[in-house]
């Protein structure tokens, strides 16, 4: 095998970019201790930006060579459609993260510098965790983005919430880690090779040990669980949610969870599970083990979880939290299918999933820097005192509820198709009731907005302004999530092209 | 009686087990952080041990992996499988560093506020 | 191609935008924008109903684009009989309550916005022939109406508005997942693609797949009929109603009454009988016992209630079931019945809604026993309401007597012992439905004034011209089909016709 | 055209002839008795007509029989020379307009009186008397046409389309007529008649109203009612279907209801509209399920469809159906024309004002029970019409018993109608078909007489209890004298025209009791009843006008009426004393029963012979049989169309059965009298001569007292039975709604949530807390959730690795569930091989 192809290197430039803004940011930051904090910001926007322009390229470079995937370092890293979708989405994530977090003054008072550093290292290990394919190179991603984003959830440092989400975070992300790490020990010891094209080689040729694979997986889903915040590992998920810094947890909400979307696929897709024909078509797991039904169930765990807890909530943040876990669930949904459409669905929610929820918590920022709070009291009447928030609040919510037209309708409506072309009805009928009654929480948002504090007189209205800037970013998220349920064709090719997860099999391997 | 790799495993378990009970029974967040160190630790036991016992071969079970290694192509940019897991292990125990480097950081920031590190008091944020 | 039905759809939504825009005090120009953002659909739909062919029962002004033709969806609008004429009472409906509404004060903008986003998704769903659109629209309503409901509602607006909501939503998902399983488990015979085209999703003969299970297609059947019968509301679903009509602002209670209710027969008749026509023959009965629990159990609960407004909510209740008494007995009088009782129920309730909102509007109360002796204070308006009463109780000369009388005719035609015995009880409802009314009517408006409450006839005063304005044509339409029926019914007869010898075909009892 | 002359003729002189009050559409013929009119009332009702004897009275009398003889003749001729051109009449019939004329000037009326009526000169009331009064003129022509035409089986149908719906037998096939209702008018003697009783009975009463409202200040609003009334109940008469019969009924229930509760401030006549309009309604339901039992059946809903179906065969065997569909037509009758259980009502009606009791309650309206009896005869099984006669029997004693006791004057008169009524509906039920047709066009005069003439009392009293009346004969001769006759003729003395319909109806059933003996107790009931009218009648007589006044001021201001409301007693009182001239015998003829034809070709065996029965056999044989037995097979809708128009073929009927009924009917005639006789005696013994003390046999009898006065306590069972359950029922079902559907649907969540967290989550506070609704349960979940949310970090990490640890277990059983089950369930299946 030949070791660094740097043809192939040229694969990474997004990464390398991230690392070299990295460097920037440090540089600036200790260069000019104080008063940098707009240039630093403004620097690792562009830094992301260019990272997410070059994914993009990337994009087509593989479409204009027609190759399939680029394996990096010797089959531990790879470059697929696949991975480039997840980078993409991580990449808008960090963007428009980095975008909100440059008008916090908190933000600003805690260090511009050491935010939007840690901000780049934790996007660099999004960016390899949807990459990797080797279990050695998965582990270093994922401590990669793991690492700082403890950091970042404490980052108001004098803030006790916030040092309290970051110590909860740190050690059930540790133990989390490490029982994953033991789970990762065993399948080494099962199938003699770390690369996941080896394990899967050893997997499918012959009898799998039942009782090892239990083991495996019950280890290894407590950590990927713990990344995706699936039951019954979500419990941080509240409580870090809420007390972190509100960049960061739309940021955990989102593209960290994106990346443990893209970990899970990869590695029980590539593992667990092979194609039975085509990628887009059904898949087979491996042994005839019946994983799918026991993440089925915690599939409707964390989403019924999620959906119940959620209606007793007052702080929007940790509502939104635990609007999350229920959201892990249904993505979830798409992988117990084990069919190519149910991972098309996957991408295809993971994506629009972003653009609401980053809009949702945007709106949450866009409050609370005009002056309001994070409980829902604080949100009475804001429909009528910034008509344009609410109205995109309202939307982003009924998104995520599931309602046409936006496009959180759309995503679960394929979920929901995965389900059923596979025979999964009950699964789908539940998890639609589930959505169903999500409604009712979302709602208690929007009904403080609009139906309480409703201004007696037009002339009575105290103007919550929340600023152009943050208007634009708002806006930037409404558009995607109300035309994606208008017309979203181009994304579900996307998502269809980017669906290929698989790198052991099927065709079109590189070498 | 030449160590066979039961053993190391039965090690790494208990490590593994040791680990656990002190995470669910300590109160200090430093010993907490202590039992995840364990836990790494047992991971790393049994990757170094399988890396010595490991042979790959077709069928993979219990029964199998017991028996003397034999050289494969390697496949891997971390080199032959056996190899794989002491690489493994090895950056395993980095992280582990970084993780507690991190980890402790944040326990003293929560030192600082409360003049306590007792895990259990951290309960401001639920429900 | 024609447009028409884009046009009539569409327009509506365009008002809304164009009312966002504009500034927020000006009233007078957002309410006018609104009346001709819903007057156009009205004017166009003269042209739907001239140029609609009666003869046939396929489909007319049909548009047919790929939409997303990955996943098949078409934007596929069309209309037949069935949809033709709940189109033209959505447009009167819809247009009727701009000025209904015209007093409303609070957030003008918002309300005459939502309302068109509401016409445009009503107008879409009797258009949609793709059952994906069809969706889409269905849930579109549900936004606007959320809004209406909760902003410019009574007293316990909030707590009806999330009720409306909820109820709607889980009926609605549960349809959601029903029209996958016919999307993954159905072809087009003409492209061998899966489709949501509802027509080409009627024409199987044989399922395959999921669907080849009786019982699949049972719990589909039944998943959807809950779905629609929460819209109906068929009775233990019917809970939401009368909070929702209670608290909603008159024109909204109007419409809901008017046309939302609508639309769960409707999409029983456009989605559960040709998609299953086989379950529609088999779950007939209980079709028709639901219908005829709600005709009674409506009118009996119609008969206790003191508020007003939950009286004639209840009297929806009541007036539904016997659509669902026409449709559960599956024969082509039933069915006529059951459109013609939908027309009607839809012009007699906006009637009532509207009389009830101008005594709501004068004295803040509705409480029936309060009232009395209202004839000799306000004779027209008192004209108005006795008019209205005994359109729903049924009085042959207007339109709701026909359409009960086709339902009934429908049911007992249908032959079976147990229909008759369903038949015979709901003409109970007959009777419950004139005694509430009638009592309602001499509570309010004969006797004497009331002794206790004498404070609000300082503000009882005559109906003013605007809601006359929107209660004369509603007269004018129950009168005019009650004198000449075949003006609607011949608009449905033939698709109808088609409907029901197409679900015969599925009948093993048939009769020889 | 004719009726377009007669018509315009009247339109010219509305205003003369609306306050003329001299009878009924005579004005433009300027038979001299305008002058009435114009003089005395041009300007207002306050002058007041001072009576001049019963001479005058006879002057008017005779001058509206001219003026109706004059239109009468019209019609009678055949054609009409107007400007050289000579105009056929038979265009009365054969054309639809006349009919239709007839039947919407009234709406027309209705129409301008609703919209302009407080506007127009005397508030419009001249409007809706016009259009009756020509609609009378019309009426009186087609009488006259007929009398001309004189054939018993004269028919004519107009009809359009109105209602036809499709069916298919397969999808994509031809389109089938399933259900087809047309809409027509059915125009043969029975039609005409009843054109004349509505018509005429109606202008008097409009007349009779301009006196008696004059100073009520919804006066053309009660003009306009009139108007729709009239219109309704023309309707009712006109239309050729079941279907249109069922809508007009309810039309004249409304009209009715409206009127009743026309003085709406009191609390009592809101109550009687309403009791009014449901029992109808309970009647209408079951009429209405009669209707659509006959549909099902024949797939007909005219009526010559239905008589053709039926007769041939279209019930086969399944006579009870047709037994029963005739029934529930006549659950109908039993609510319109108030017959036992359902006659509550009509008593109650009377808080409306004495007119509409006159016109709508005594006269026309409640006779369309009888009317549809008549008319669906040809349906009536044997057994049904049995059922009929027990009905209206029963009804005629039964309202004649407590009629004995009360004490209102319109109370008197209208449970006198109920027990008239009865007499007709027994008296179709018994096969006297046309004598019970016959009592309903007589006692619609005379009993609009009564009413009229009570009006008139009360006008001058104000009062309507009799015990405060007396003595009144000096001041109100005229009103006496009108009201004396039809009392005579509603008691059943010789030469009157009650008389002579009622004796025709004992007759028949004397005479059909002997062949059938399940009649017999009817015979003695309606004997009975004979006698008891004749008593109580008399009694109203001698408490209102005769003895001593009991009050001496109302009697002081007590004057006779003036003329509007006088002249209509006069001509009313005349036609009691002579309306059984017309010749009904030989113009209505006999039904033939389609149902025993049906019954006949489905082999059925018919037991009971009614004469009818009999009848229908030598029907054929008549006279004119060869065009009957030419038709297919219903002498009713047989051959009169196929005469040809304008030749005059007069075929009237002679009764085949005339000899053998002639021995019932001295029989009936000797007994009817005597009964009568008796009554009028007593009535006199007791409330003349005082020989007789009311009070003392009513203390001698405290329990039957009681039960009479009390009206047998139906209201009070009907009530306590019925109303209050029902509304208890209504309350219970809205607690119900509100509280445990609710409930129960939410609770569906709520199970559902409970079976997830039972296994050691299940929060007892779930249950208690939750009371009410989705949103309660699952916050109430949501709380258990949230104290599992405990904040610390242990309890987390203890969760997710126990997580773990079920992963695992849960993974290894799935995956050997196989097994596990093959392994348990081995035994079985061994069993099985074996």
């Amino acid at each position: 095998m030949e070791l660094g192809v740097v043809d192939n290197l040229a694969y990474l430039t997004p990464e390398f970019i991230l690392t070299a803004t990295l460097a920037g940011v440090i540089t600036l930051d200790l260069a000019r201790p104080k008063g940098a904090s707009g240039a630093i910001s403004k620097l690792a926007a562009t830094g992301i930006g260019a990272a997410l322009i070059m994914v993009l390229i990337t994009f087509f470079e593989l479409e204009y060579r027609q190759l399939t995937r680029v394996f990096l370092f010797a089959d531990s890293f790879v470059v697929d459609p696949f991975s480039l979708f997840f980078k993409t989405v991580a990449g808008v994530c960090s963007f428009l993260v980095a975008l909100f977090a440059a008008r916090m003054r908190r933000v600003e008072a805690h260090g511009t510098g050491e935010f939007y550093s840690l901000l780049l290292v934790t996007t660099i290990g999004v960016f390899l965790m949807s990459s990797a394919v080797d279990l050695v190179g998965l582990v270093v991603a994922i401590e990669t983005l793991s690492i700082p984003s403890y950091v970042l959830a404490g980052f108001y440092k004098r803030d006790r919430g916030s040092s309290e989400a970051a110590l909860k975070y740190v050690l059930y992300g540790a133990v989390a880690t490490g029982t994953m790490l033991m789970g990762l020990s065993f399948l080494y010891g099962l199938a003699g090779d770390t690369t996941f094209a080896g394990i899967a080689r050893a997997m499918n040729s012959g009898n799998v040990d039942i009782l090892s694979l239990s083991i495996i997986l019950g280890l290894v889903l407590v950590g990927v669980g713990f990344k995706i915040s699936a039951a019954p590992f979500h419990m941080w998920t509240p409580d870090v949610y809420e007390g972190s810094p509100t960049p960061v947890t739309a940021y955990l909400a989102t593209a960290s969870k994106a990346a443990g979307f893209a970990v899970l696929l990869r590695l029980f897709y590539n593992i667990l599970a092979r194609p039975e024909g085509s990628p887009t078509g059904q898949w087979l797991p491996i042994g005839d083990a019946g994983w799918t039904q026991l993440v089925a169930v915690i599939s409707v765990l964390t989403m019924t979880i999620g959906n119940l807890a959620a209606y007793r909530q007052t702080n929007v943040k940790r509502l939104l939290a635990y609007s999350s876990i229920a959201h892990a669930g249904y993505i979830l949904l798409g992988f117990v299918v084990l069919h190519g459409l149910g991972i098309m669905a996957m991408l295809f929610y993971i994506a629009v999933y972003v653009f609401m929820n980053l809009g949702a918590f945007l709106s949450i920022i866009a409050v609370s820097e005009a002056g309001g709070g994070e409980e829902i009291s604080d949100f009475r009447g804001l429909g009528w005192r910034s008509p344009f928030l609410g109205l995109c609040l309202s939307a982003f919510l009924f998104s995520l509820t599931g309602l046409p037209p936006f496009a959180g309708f759309v995503g679960k409506a394929y979920l929901f198709a995965a389900l059923v072309k596979n025979g999964w009805i009950w699964l789908a009928v539940i998890a639609a009731l589930n959505s169903a009654v999500s409604l009712y929480y979302y709602v208690r948002v929007v009904k403080a907005m609009y139906l309480e504090g409703i201004p007696r007189n037009e002339n009575d209205v105290v103007p919550l302004r929340i600023g152009g800037y943050f208007g634009i970013l708002l806006f930037v998220c409404l558009v995607p999530t109300i035309v994606l349920g208008i017309y979203w064709q181009p994304l579900q090719k996307l998502a269809m092209h980017s669906s290929g997860v698989n790198t052991t099999q099927g065709p079109g391997l590189p070498r | 009686m030449i160590a066979s790799l039961e053993w190391f495993l039965l090690i790494g378990a208990f490590l593994f087990a040791t680990g656990v009970y002190t995470i669910l029974t300590r109160k200090n967040a430093v010993s907490v952080l202590m039992g995840v160190e364990l836990v790494l630790n047992a991971a790393n036991i049994n990757l170094i041990a399988f890396s010595r016992f490991i042979k790959p071969v077709s069928s993979i079970g219990p029964q199998s992996v017991a028996l003397p290694m034999e050289p494969v192509a390697a496949s891997g940019i971390y080199g032959a499988p056996w190899i794989q897991g002491q690489v493994f292990a090895a950056f395993v125990i980095v992280l582990a560093a970084a993780e507690a480097a991190v980890a402790l950081g944040i326990i003293l920031g929560i030192y600082r506020g409360l003049g306590d590190v007792n895990v259990d008091e951290t309960v401001r944020l639920k429900g | 191609m024609s447009h028409l039905l884009s046009l009539m759809t569409f327009i509506p939504l365009l008002g809304a935008v164009i009312i966002l825009c504009l500034p927020r005090g000006k009233h007078e120009l957002i309410k006018s924008v609104a009346a001709c953002a819903a007057g156009l659909p009205l004017f166009l739909s003269y042209f739907l109903w001239k140029g609609f062919d009666k003869s046939t029962p396929g489909m007319q002004f049909v548009e047919q684009v790929d939409w997303i033709p990955l996943f098949n969806i078409q934007y596929h609008m069309a209309v037949d009989g069935i949809s033709v004429v709940m189109l033209l009472l959505t447009s009167v409906i819809s247009f009727i309550c701009i000025f209904a509404s015209w007093e409303i004060h609070k957030g003008v903008k918002g309300y005459f916005a939502l309302f068109l986003l509401l016409e445009t998704g009503m107008m879409g769903v009797f258009c949609a022939m793709d059952f994906f659109l069809f969706y889409v629209f269905w849930e579109i309503m549900l936004l606007p109406m959320y809004f209406l409901i909760g902003i410019w509602g009574g007293p316990r607006k909030e707590y009806a508005a999330i009720k409306f909501f909820m109820y709607t939503l889980v009926g609605s998902v549960l349809m959601l997942v029903v029209m996958l399983v016919f999307y993954f488990n159905v072809t087009d015979p003409t492209t061998g693609k899966n489709t949501f085209n509802l027509l080409a999703l009627k024409q199987q003969n044989d399922h395959s797949g999921l669907l080849s299970s009786m019982n699949v297609r049972y719990l589909c059947f039944i998943a959807l009929f809950i779905g629609f019968a929460i819209k109906v509301p068929v009775f233990p679903f019917h809970t939401w109603l009368p909070d929702a009509h209670v608290e909603a602002p008159t024109a909204i209670s109007v419409v809901l009454a008017g046309v939302l209710l609508k639309m769960g027969t409707y999409g029983l008749f456009r989605i559960s009988f040709p998609l299953l026509p086989d379950q529609a023959i088999a779950c007939s009965v209980m079709i028709g016992v639901l219908g005829a629990i709600n005709i009674v159990y409506g009118a009996l609960c119609a008969l206790a209630q003191d508020d007003l407004k939950k009286m004639v909510a209840y009297s929806s209740v009541s007036h539904m079931g016997y659509c669902l008494l026409g449709m559960g007995a599956m024969t082509t009088a039933g069915f006529n019945g059951a459109m013609m009782q939908m027309f009607t129920h839809g012009t007699i309730t906006a009637m009532l809604f509207l009389c009830v909102g101008v005594i709501y509007d004068r004295v803040h109360h509705r409480w029936i026993s309060r009232f009395g002796g209202l004839a000799t204070m306000v004779p027209v308006y008192t004209a108005f309401v006795t008019f209205a009463f005994f359109a729903s109780l049924g009085l042959p000369g207007m339109s709701g007597f026909i359409a009960e009388a086709l339902c009934f005719i429908g049911a007992w035609s249908n032959g079976t012992p147990v229909f008759q015995k369903i038949t015979i009880f709901s003409t109970l409802g007959i009777l419950l439905g004139a005694a509430f009314h009638l009592w309602a009517l001499q509570r309010m408006f004969l006797g004497e004034r009331n002794k206790i409450y004498t404070e609000q006839y300082h503000h009882v005063t005559e109906i003013n011209g605007r809601e006359i304005f929107c209660l004369v044509p509603l007269a004018i339409l129950v009168l005019g089909v009650g004198i000449y029926p075949s003006a609607v019914l011949d608009l449905m007869n033939v698709s109808l016709a088609e409907l029901q010898a197409f679900i015969q075909q599925y009948n093993t009892e048939l009769k020889p | 055209m004719g009726h377009d002359h007669g018509h315009g003729g009247h339109g010219h002189d509305d205003h003369g002839h609306g306050s003329a009050g001299s009878g009924h559409g005579h004005a433009a013929h300027g038979a001299g008795h305008d002058d009435h009119g114009h003089g005395g009332h041009g300007g207002g009702h306050a002058t007041h007509f001072r009576p001049a004897g019963m001479s005058i009275g006879l002057l008017v009398f005779l001058g509206t029989l001219v003026a109706g003889g004059v239109f009468f003749s019209l019609g009678h001729g055949g054609h009409l020379t107007v400007g050289g051109a000579a105009i056929d009449l038979n265009g009365l019939f054969d054309t639809p307009w006349p009919a239709l004329t007839i039947l919407c000037l009234p709406l027309l009326a209705a129409f301008v009186q609703i919209f302009f009526g407080s506007r127009l000169p005397r508030r419009g009331d001249w409007v809706s008397t016009a259009a009756v009064g020509a609609g009378l003129a019309l009426s009186l022509m087609m009488f006259g046409r007929m009398i001309g035409i004189y054939d018993w089986q004269m028919e004519r149908t107009h009809e359009i389309e109105w209602i036809s719906l499709f069916s298919r037998v397969a999808p994509g096939s031809i389109d089938g007529i399933s259900v087809r209702i047309p809409m027509g008018m059915l125009i043969d003697n029975l039609t005409v008649i009843m054109l004349v009783v509505v018509t005429l009975v109606s202008t008097l009463v409009h007349v009779f109203s301009m006196g008696y409202m004059a100073d009520d200040p919804r006066y053309s609003r009660f003009f306009a009612y009139l108007s729709i009334f009239t219109f309704s109940m023309l309707g009712l008469i006109l239309c050729n279907n079941v279907f249109a019969l069922y809508m007009f009924w309810e039309l004249v229930g409304l009209s009715s209801y409206l009127l009743i509760g026309f003085w709406f401030e009191k609390k009592s006549a809101g109550d009687a509209q309403k009791k009014a309009f449901l029992a109808n309604r309970v009647g209408d339901i079951g009429m209405f399920l009669g209707i659509m039992t006959l549909f099902l059946m024949t797939g007909e809903i005219t009526y010559k469809g239905l008589f053709q179906s039926i007769a041939d065969g279209s019930f086969g065997a399944h006579i009870g159906i047709l037994t029963a569909a005739g029934i529930c037509l006549f659950c109908g009758s039993i609510g319109k024309s108030a017959q036992f259980p359902l006659h509550i009502w009509l008593p109650d009606a009377m808080e409306g004002p004495t007119p509409v009791s006159a016109l709508i309650h005594a006269a026309t309206m409640v006779a369309a029970g009888v009317y549809l009896v008549t008319r669906m005869f040809p349906l009536f099984t044997p057994t049904a019409l049995l059922t009929i006669a027990y009905f209206g029997g029963f009804t005629a004693l039964f309202a004649a018993t407590i009629a004995l006791c009360a004490n209102d004057i319109k109370k008197v008169l209208a449970y006198s109608t109920v027990s008239q009524l009865g007499y007709m509906i027994m008296g179709l039920g018994a096969g006297a078909y046309m004598f019970g047709f016959f009592h309903l066009w007589t006692h619609a005069f005379f009993k609009a007489c009564l009413f009229l003439g009570s009006g008139s009392v009360i006008h001058a009293v104000h009062t309507q209890d009799m015990r405060e009346m007396g003595g009144l004969w000096k001041k109100m001769p005229i009103t006496f004298g009108a009201m004396f006759v039809s009392t005579l003729a509603i008691a059943g003395v010789p030469g009157t025209s009650g008389f002579a319909s009622k004796d025709g109806i004992l007759g028949d059933l004397l005479f059909a009791a002997h062949h059938q003996a399940a009649l017999w107790p009817i015979v003695i009931m309606a004997f009975a009843g004979a006698g008891l009218t004749a008593f109580y009648m008399f009694r109203l007589v001698f408490m209102t006008f005769t003895g001593k006044p009991k009050i001496q001021d109302k009697f002081d201001h007590a004057h006779e009426s003036p003329w509007v409301m006088a002249a209509p007693l006069i001509v009313l009182g005349g036609l009691a004393l002579t309306s059984h001239y017309a010749p009904f015998a030989d113009l209505v003829g006999p039904p033939k029963s389609a149902a025993i034809e049906g019954m006949k070709l489905a082999g059925v065996e018919v037991h009971e012979i009614l004469p009818h029965a009999a009848a229908d056999g030598h029907a054929a044989q008549d006279g004119h049989g060869a065009e009957t037995a030419g038709s297919s097979s219903l002498a009713l809708v047989g051959s009169g169309k196929d005469a040809p128009a304008g030749v005059s073929t007069r075929r009237p009927y002679h009764d085949p059965l005339h000899h053998d009924k002639h021995h019932s009917h001295q029989t009936a005639m000797v007994f009817s009298i005597l009964v009568a006789g008796t009554g009028i005696f007593l009535s006199w013994l007791t409330y003349q001569r005082g020989v007789i003390s009311a009070p003392k046999i009513a203390a001698a009898l405290p329990g039957p007292y009681r039960l009479l006065v009390n009206k047998y306590y139906i209201d009070e069972i009907v009530h306590e039975g019925f109303v209050k359950p029902c509304i208890h029922i209504a309350r219970g079902c809205a607690r119900f709604d509100l509280k445990v559907i609710d409930f129960l649907v939410n609770a569906t969540g709520k199970a559902a949530v409970a079976w997830a967290w039972a296994a050691g989550l299940f929060d007892q506070k779930i249950v208690d807390g939750a009371v009410n609704g989705t949103a309660d349960v699952v916050q109430s979940s949501g709380a258990a959730l949230s104290r599992l949310q405990t904040g610390r970090i242990r309890t987390y990490l203890a969760w997710s690795l126990a997580g773990a640890f079920v992963v695992v277990g849960a993974f290894h059983i799935v995956n050997n569930w196989t097994q596990i089950v093959t392994h348990l369930t081995k035994p079985a299946q061994d069993e099985r091989t074996k």
